[in-house]
């Protein structure tokens, strides 16, 4: 009975829900493990907001080329129908709602899907936001990957974001290592949860309330490491 | 898989609804998706607003189709030309809408609906007619008015190459309109006059990036406005008696 | 004793005015005529607000393309060193003041450099304003070719422009038959005018007072038809 | 005749003046114009403000302009990195302005800049600490803030190949923040891997066009900030010291 998936696994669950022919833009760190899990029927166009579209995996060592980079300063190669723009050109696209999902990270999702992940607020912290406040307004659907608590356990899902926000009710599912919660209307439903995991026991690792009990399905995904 | 490409040039306007506000490429002879508009006549969409730069030419392509009827409001910057006697007698019968925007401010608020730019600030106008009952604002020790972005249903653009995703390249100057209002429209139709393997066109040199564009017809050889007129064609044949 | 200028002698006066690296855009119409008598040492940028930069002459019959049209929509050409863009670049070129020369045509200028060369404001006149009011505030220079008065003697430089306005206080110089008239801080200066004509006939043909009795020098022009 | 071309990178530069607002080309590794920010070092132009998408890495390029101390103020979306500890102990220590942008922010008040729009709306940042102070407009039923034009009075700039027009192409994703500032600086400053005879360069494939650039450089084999980082390489030589 699983009790939690890896990270490459949640990076696969979010890929299923990736549909064909989307153009998707996935954020720096874990995000971009769940280009690997696209399934293969579907074609995805991957967006980079340094200026890049139909970008496809890691470059072969020898054909590494540091112009062509993702915006997690990676190297990447391009897909035949990819294509090339400027910044602006770039976030025009994001800000205009062309991109059809972004993969975020999250220090805090709110029960009305406000998103906080681009500070903790210390006071001697260097603030830096990249892209995401763009991401997040822009993109037609947010997703959000990131581990169900934080390390100290502390709640990730919460009634309010107590951190600065990305963007304001921008986030529509959350997928963590042991559920599935989509941010609807009436406030978090969760999607499915792991089976190793009562409801009972998902509500109290969560600081906002869940509906979803009676309808939510097992949350499932192969042992993909 | 994604195929943007639809066999004909009915199909691909077929979504097209009453009431649109439909974005139109072209500047002079440049650019024009004449055989789209003509397949925009047939599909019959009526109370539609119509945005180019100019207000259509004798009895073909944009001027055709405000001859059918099917056109509430013409947005354009220049609507007299040689050749604008459809919109001329139109206008002057009261039988359209007309919103004369300057050119680069037409442009730029179709390129700000397409970018998510909610509004901007331009000295174009100040001191004219056409500011009248603009907010206004100081940047740099002058004034600004404030224009709003230009939304659309619908755009009709003529490109020179396309692939299945949709990316476009134009021939020459008839780029003008074309890729800003592949950006600004929910639906973007696409007459192309040839489809290339998908990698065919480097990307470097892809002008409007397949995110833009939703359906693409290859029309190999557009039929040219001017040689029409010339001939007095009139669209749909026999329309204008 | 030159008493006028003919148009084509009024485009090559107006051409000497433009420096060698200048990006010009030449109004639809009489201003066109500047292009044929730029000076050979100089190298000139010609701009046409459809999207081009570098445009040559007119083409041969056999390689009119009416895909490469200039404003005017008539056949052009390139020169090397030309570049296609599209509307919304073509008029930030404009409006973000890096043309420096544009040339238009013009029912009225006042006193302060108002233009007005667009409507003649009539009740039944279909309204028509294409690039001119961006060009006539973004143009670094705006440079104004048209005969002195109408042609029933009217007042083309005046006070205040009774016509709806294209732009306010953007005029630098006025190109006419019998006169070039700079419009400085303290109001219409005449540089030169033809010899033909007095400076009292010229004030009696110009709707507001004119400076430069004493200091303007004899506007002449090569025979170029 | 019309010739942008400098010979030497020192002369490139030599029109910064002291005070100047700078825009920096590159994002991580790709178009940076590193020989022009050491060439800027050099030439010791001081109470700089500068604009790029990071705040360097290392002890190279951007990060030892700031080490250098002729930087007054850092405008930038992102200013932590891997390598940024130059920047890092400045700003902790009080040495230096920082200003955060979001990155379309950013790159839309540049364009803004370059294209004549005097302020602009976006719904980036409402909900955030960033949309403070700041004034608000509804579109659509959506909240948007106002954003103002940032003009700059330099561009340093890395393309691929130029002319003596200054026509500009850029390699892959190097093209990032090349065009928008070209477009937004008094004077712009483009070190070119290679310098082409005018017309090499087809007019369909400019990125950018010549008119926005004033001043080309050829520099055929720049550098590696990321080899120099590796190589704990500092500029100047010794500069750390």
């Amino acid at each position: 009975m699983t009790d939690k998936l890896s990270r490459r696994q949640v990076a696969w669950r979010l890929a299923q829900d990736i549909e064909d022919g989307n153009y998707v833009n996935l954020g720096i760190g874990m995000p971009e493990l769940v280009a690997n899990y696209i399934p293969d029927d579907r074609e995805i166009v991957f967006h980079s907001e340094n200026g890049i579209l139909g970008m496809g995996c890691e470059p072969r060592a020898n054909k590494v080329d540091y112009d062509l980079i993702n915006a997690g300063k990676k190297p990447v190669t391009m897909l035949p129908g990819g294509a090339f723009f400027h910044h602006a050109d770039s976030f025009g696209m994001i800000r205009g709602g062309h991109i059809d999902v972004c993969v975020l990270g999250a220090f805090q999702v709110s029960a009305v899907g406000d998103l906080a992940n681009w500070s903790t607020g210390g006071p001697d912290a260097v603030p830096a936001v990249g892209g995401a406040m763009d991401l997040a307004v822009g993109a037609r659907k947010v997703l959000v990957m990131t581990d169900h608590n934080t390390k100290k356990g502390d709640f990730k899902i919460v009634d309010d974001c107590s951190y600065p926000l990305t963007g304001a009710g921008v986030v529509n599912t959350v997928f963590t290592d042991i559920a599935v919660i989509d941010i609807l209307e009436g406030g978090p439903n969760v999607r499915e949860k792991v089976a190793g995991v009562s409801f009972d026991e998902l509500q109290s690792r969560t600081g906002t309330e869940l509906a979803g009990a009676d309808t939510c399905s097992e949350l499932l995904a192969p042992d993909v490491g | 898989m994604i195929d943007k490409i639809i066999e004909n040039l009915a199909e691909s306007v077929s979504v097209i609804e009453d009431g649109a506000v439909v974005l139109i490429s072209g500047f002079g002879e440049s650019g024009n998706p004449t055989e789209l508009v003509h397949a925009l006549i047939d599909h019959g969409a009526r109370d539609l607003t119509l945005v180019n730069n100019n207000a259509g030419n004798g009895h073909v392509g944009l001027a055709a189709l405000l001859e059918s009827g099917q056109v509430r409001k013409m947005i354009c910057s220049f609507p007299r030309s040689s050749h604008s006697e459809v919109f001329d007698t139109m206008y002057v019968g009261g039988r359209i809408e007309l919103e004369v925007v300057p050119q680069g401010t037409l442009a730029e608020r179709i390129r700000a609906a397409g970018a998510g730019i909610g509004g901007f600030y331009t000295r174009t106008t100040i001191g004219t007619p056409l500011a009248d009952g603009k907010e206004r604002r100081i940047y740099n020790g002058e004034e600004y008015v404030l224009e709003d972005p230009l939304y659309a249903d619908v755009a009709l653009v003529k490109a020179n190459l396309a692939d299945r995703w949709g990316n476009l390249t134009y021939r020459l100057a008839a780029r003008n309109f074309g890729p800003i209002m592949c950006t600004a429209a929910k639906t973007t139709i696409v007459q192309a006059r040839q489809i290339v393997d998908l990698g065919e066109i480097p990307p470097e040199q892809v002008v409007t990036p397949g995110i833009y564009v939703d359906r693409v017809v290859e029309v190999a050889n557009p039929g040219s406005e001017r040689e029409m007129i010339e001939n007095d064609v009139h669209y749909p044949a026999g329309g204008a008696e």
